[in-house]
């Protein structure tokens, strides 16, 4: 039995049948361990007090907690300094925070806008509207058939007029990792800031914003272990310096009069309103319960789980892997569609084994029309996953087309 | 709930059904129906004279659901009056919604009773309500378009 | 002993010398119960999952436990239709969204919005950003001395330019209950639209937008017993169907194509990324607690407190109340300064005996500004308040100058 | 940490003092310090002849430990070179922050030592460092204008 599983409530539990549900829609939200749920309670019944506010003792505990969450993300992804760190509610906040402050305040017509077709709507429709608002194009890399983006489409797509580039670090799609080094060197050639999704990364490796030297990076607790209701937004500091706020209201304020205001340093200036603190807490416990495993041994675990996982696919008639077929260069995502079979039929029938895979268009509409599918199926691993659930993931789809094809069952 | 419950033989044999899967030479009218978050993406064309549909057209693509639905659907229609037409998608709309319930009333939606236990299935329910929702789309259009001019 | 005071674990708690924290600082944020913090966990340990999205069951159920929290905030405020009831991070993201999503599509050059000098920031500099940018003209409600808005004020000021009106439902300064219903007679007669702050009211009385006839009504689930992470954005249906999208991504889509997207209907529209499941439903069980208390016993409990407390404010030598000094038509929260002690210095002493009270600006410069005071203190009370808690406040209140005035001590 | 070690008869005697609270008429320099979110809110005003910071006066207002802190600043500071002052303030931050723990070195600070505490009181930090920063705020204004444009 995979040594994680007994720290997550929720993947212990047997129905009444005595089965365990096997989940593997990792890539859209992760569960969450005892040990997260525990530390969001325990900053309730002992620290909770609106923070950056009170001068009694229950206040600065909870501007400690918040703040020391910001210091464990800073070190987690290698951010030079806990002000770069901006918590905001998700991934989405925080690339529409950038699309808004960022784009809008330093997009002008005629600029150009160059966005992976294997993006996530989030880090894709923030990017139409921003274009739209300021008169910029965009112009999309496309990826080859796998899914990857190809270095060629760097080279003729990122030029002098491309002043930012938005890409995913790892699809949600496909798995792919893409190279955000080579993306970063030919964006510095033009002089582009480059906008990283972080989403499915920085749950899966080790990730180093500095080294890899990204202008802005952004994800989300809930696919990290952590609670629903946080995201992250790591930007340079001189250009979150120069952005203007997002969110208006207290605590990003420096002076307010009757006409005019003034704001807060970072990170407050883009923290307007109360901050979920028992989010922040909660976000720092998954970082611990990560941290405690390592998150090399994580990276190993499910590249040998997604092996696993690949193979067992293979092994499935009618089936074909959208996306990259191999173990290189990819995290455990893995997007399938079944011949004759629709992949939301198929996940009603794989949720009757109590097996969770996500079926649809994955907020990727046009990545999966470039790619020519309407919808896949998606099986997502992470180091609570046991080889079990995968066994019982290829058992059922070896069954599903006898439910579906007339004639078969 | 059981899987054969809801992939019964009568869902099935409609799904893969290719009666209505093929194009109009004149539709009256043609409406566009999808489920952006599953990917369900149909299009309906009807034929319609002196207030009768003639001939009912599926195309594009769904899963077994929403496809099966919509040929139950199509299979329905055929020779009834837009008012009929469209009195039948209510109830069928109602059996799903759980706000019709007499058996007796049910009874006259033949083949489409199959699909009463996606009422049970929340995740599902959009699948089976999409052909019927497009149909009030297309029987409204006919409606507020002046002859002709629609299609 | 009150009666509610068990629920809540942080209150319980005695430090090492045997003392209760007395917690009089519910406007900043309150305490939450046993109740509220398990159900989140619960929702965590058996339904966690990305809601709207998935084929399975689990996923089924965090859609109907998002959904059916958003029936029970609807039901709690009166509201028509869930769909008008939409999920936001904080009462200042709501008014962000309507600030940026209304506001910029609806004002014009020349146009007005009245907001009341009593705002928190957060209703207010939302509205000096709007304005800045659409060259409309923001016009104030000057209150009297005690913080209350004249009705010759709303006459003189909300005229035929007028759009707009921002006004709190009860301020977070002196306790003022405005009274809405002729703000909003008002409006109508310009045919403004009215966006009222309900952040210190909906924790405290009962409201009914439909009653009230309120455009648009904010909240924040952290000041009514909820967990933070959680703001509530009511909208009149034909106000936000009009209105475009705020955050891009996720959930709130239609289509995507390379060049345009369309957008989900509402509450969707409004709900990009993931959202807040464990938090709304934390909410959900807040609302429960409180509908068991009973929001009429609750109002009439904290009259009470509130009586008491001004009653014994009034007996501490060289203190002024900053505000209302009677019980009529106000909330719990009195403001008050000592003469010759900063409020800071006030909060730490009073600290030192365990009291948690809030001093400084409130995030309300320009209402202190009119009211003509630097800072004060503020104590706010909620249902699990004692009078011993009140008691407690005042003894140490009348030691405060003898630690700060020297020649006294 | 105890009241009596935050508001000493040192801390309370300089918050009450009024030596250094008279406008200057002829300020080389002048500089406002906020802190926000308490409403503390002081301006510094130095005189400096020839490198030496003949007067300095405080105005606005803040908590008895911003008020104190800046007493005791303007009055150790009276006298002293800019580059000492700066050292100076340097220490004191220092002090604060337990960036400097070295008692003989803090012996320096004289008075102000009496503020050593409020390292232990986060909430308070912030009131006991504003004189500090914006006398370090002054001297940079000093040094970077031309001089007698600046005040
Ligand atoms: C009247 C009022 N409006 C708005 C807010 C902002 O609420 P939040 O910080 O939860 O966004 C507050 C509380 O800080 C408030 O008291
Ligand atoms: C690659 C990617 N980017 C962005 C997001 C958006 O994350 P969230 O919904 O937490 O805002 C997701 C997940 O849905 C994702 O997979």
């Amino acid at each position: 039995m995979n040594e994680y599983l007994y720290d997550f409530p929720l993947l212990r539990q047997a129905d009444d049948k005595g089965r365990r549900i096997a989940y593997l829609d990792n890539a859209a939200t992760t569960q969450k361990p005892q040990a997260v749920l525990d530390a969001v309670a325990a900053y309730y019944k002992t620290s909770n007090a609106n923070p950056h506010r009170g001068a009694y003792d229950l206040s600065v505990e909870a501007t400690k907690s918040l703040e020391s969450a910001r210091e464990k993300i800073r070190a987690f992804i290698g951010a030079k300094k806990a002000e770069d760190v901006v918590f905001t509610k998700s991934a989405t906040e925080s690339l529409n925070l950038v699309a808004q402050s960022y784009g809008m305040s330093s997009l002008a017509p005629g600029d150009r806008i160059a966005v992976a077709i294997s993006e996530h709507h989030s880090n894709l429709v923030p990017w139409q509207i921003a274009a739209r608002a300021r008169q910029a194009d965009i112009t999309y890399l496309y990826t080859d058939e796998a899914g990857r983006i190809p270095s060629a489409e760097l080279k003729s797509k990122i030029s002098g007029r491309t002043k930012l580039v938005a890409v995913a670090h790892a699809s949600n799609v496909t798995g792919v990792i893409n190279s955000i080094e080579a993306v970063i060197e030919r964006a510095r050639t033009v002089g582009a800031v480059v906008v990283v999704d972080g989403t499915q990364s920085v749950p899966h490796m080790e990730v180093d914003v500095s080294a890899l030297d990204a202008d802005f990076y952004v994800f989300s607790a809930h696919k990290m272990l952590g609670p629903m209701g946080v995201g992250v937004l790591y930007g340079k500091e001189h250009l979150l310096q120069e952005m203007p706020p997002f969110l208006y209201g207290g605590d990003m304020i420096e002076y307010v009069e009757e006409q005019e205001s003034t704001f807060a340093p970072l990170p407050q200036k883009f923290e307007g309103g109360t901050q979920n603190v028992g989010g922040a807490v909660g976000l720092a416990a998954a970082i611990d319960y990560l941290d405690r495993a390592g998150m090399r041994k994580i990276q190993a675990l499910e590249r040998e789980l997604t092996a696993y996982l690949l193979d067992r696919l293979h092994s499935v008639p009618h089936l074909r892997i959208i996306g990259p077929d191999g173990i290189e260069d990819r995290i455990g995502v893995v997007s399938f569609v079944l011949k004759d079979a629709h992949p939301h039929d198929v996940a009603t029938i794989l949720n009757a084994d109590r097996i969770a895979v996500r079926s649809g268009r994955h907020c990727a509409q046009p990545f999966l029309h470039h790619l020519g599918v309407q919808s896949t199926c998606r099986a997502s691993v992470y180091l609570y996953n046991t080889k079990e659930d995968i066994d019982r993931l290829a058992e059922s789809l070896k069954g599903v087309r006898r439910w579906l094809v007339h004639g078969i069952g | 709930m059981e899987l054969g419950d809801l992939y019964t033989e009568i869902v099935t044999q409609y799904s893969c059904s290719q009666r209505h899967r093929h194009p109009l030479e004149h539709p009256d009218v043609t409406m566009r129906g999808v489920n952006p978050s599953c990917g369900d993406d149909i299009s309906l064309a009807l034929e319609v004279e002196g207030g009768i549909i003639k001939k009912a057209a599926i195309s594009g693509s769904g899963c077994a659901i929403s496809e099966a639905s919509a040929a139950i659907m199509a299979d329905m229609i055929e020779g009834k009056s837009t008012e009929e037409a469209d009195r039948l998608a209510e109830l069928f709309l109602g059996m799903i919604r759980k706000t019709v319930t007499d058996e007796n009333e049910l009874e006259e939606l033949e083949d489409a009773l199959a699909l009463q236990n996606i009422s049970n299935m929340p995740a599902r329910v959009k699948c089976a309500v999409l052909a019927w929702h497009t149909l009030q789309g297309a029987l409204k259009k006919l409606e507020t378009s002046p002859q002709g001019t629609v299609g």
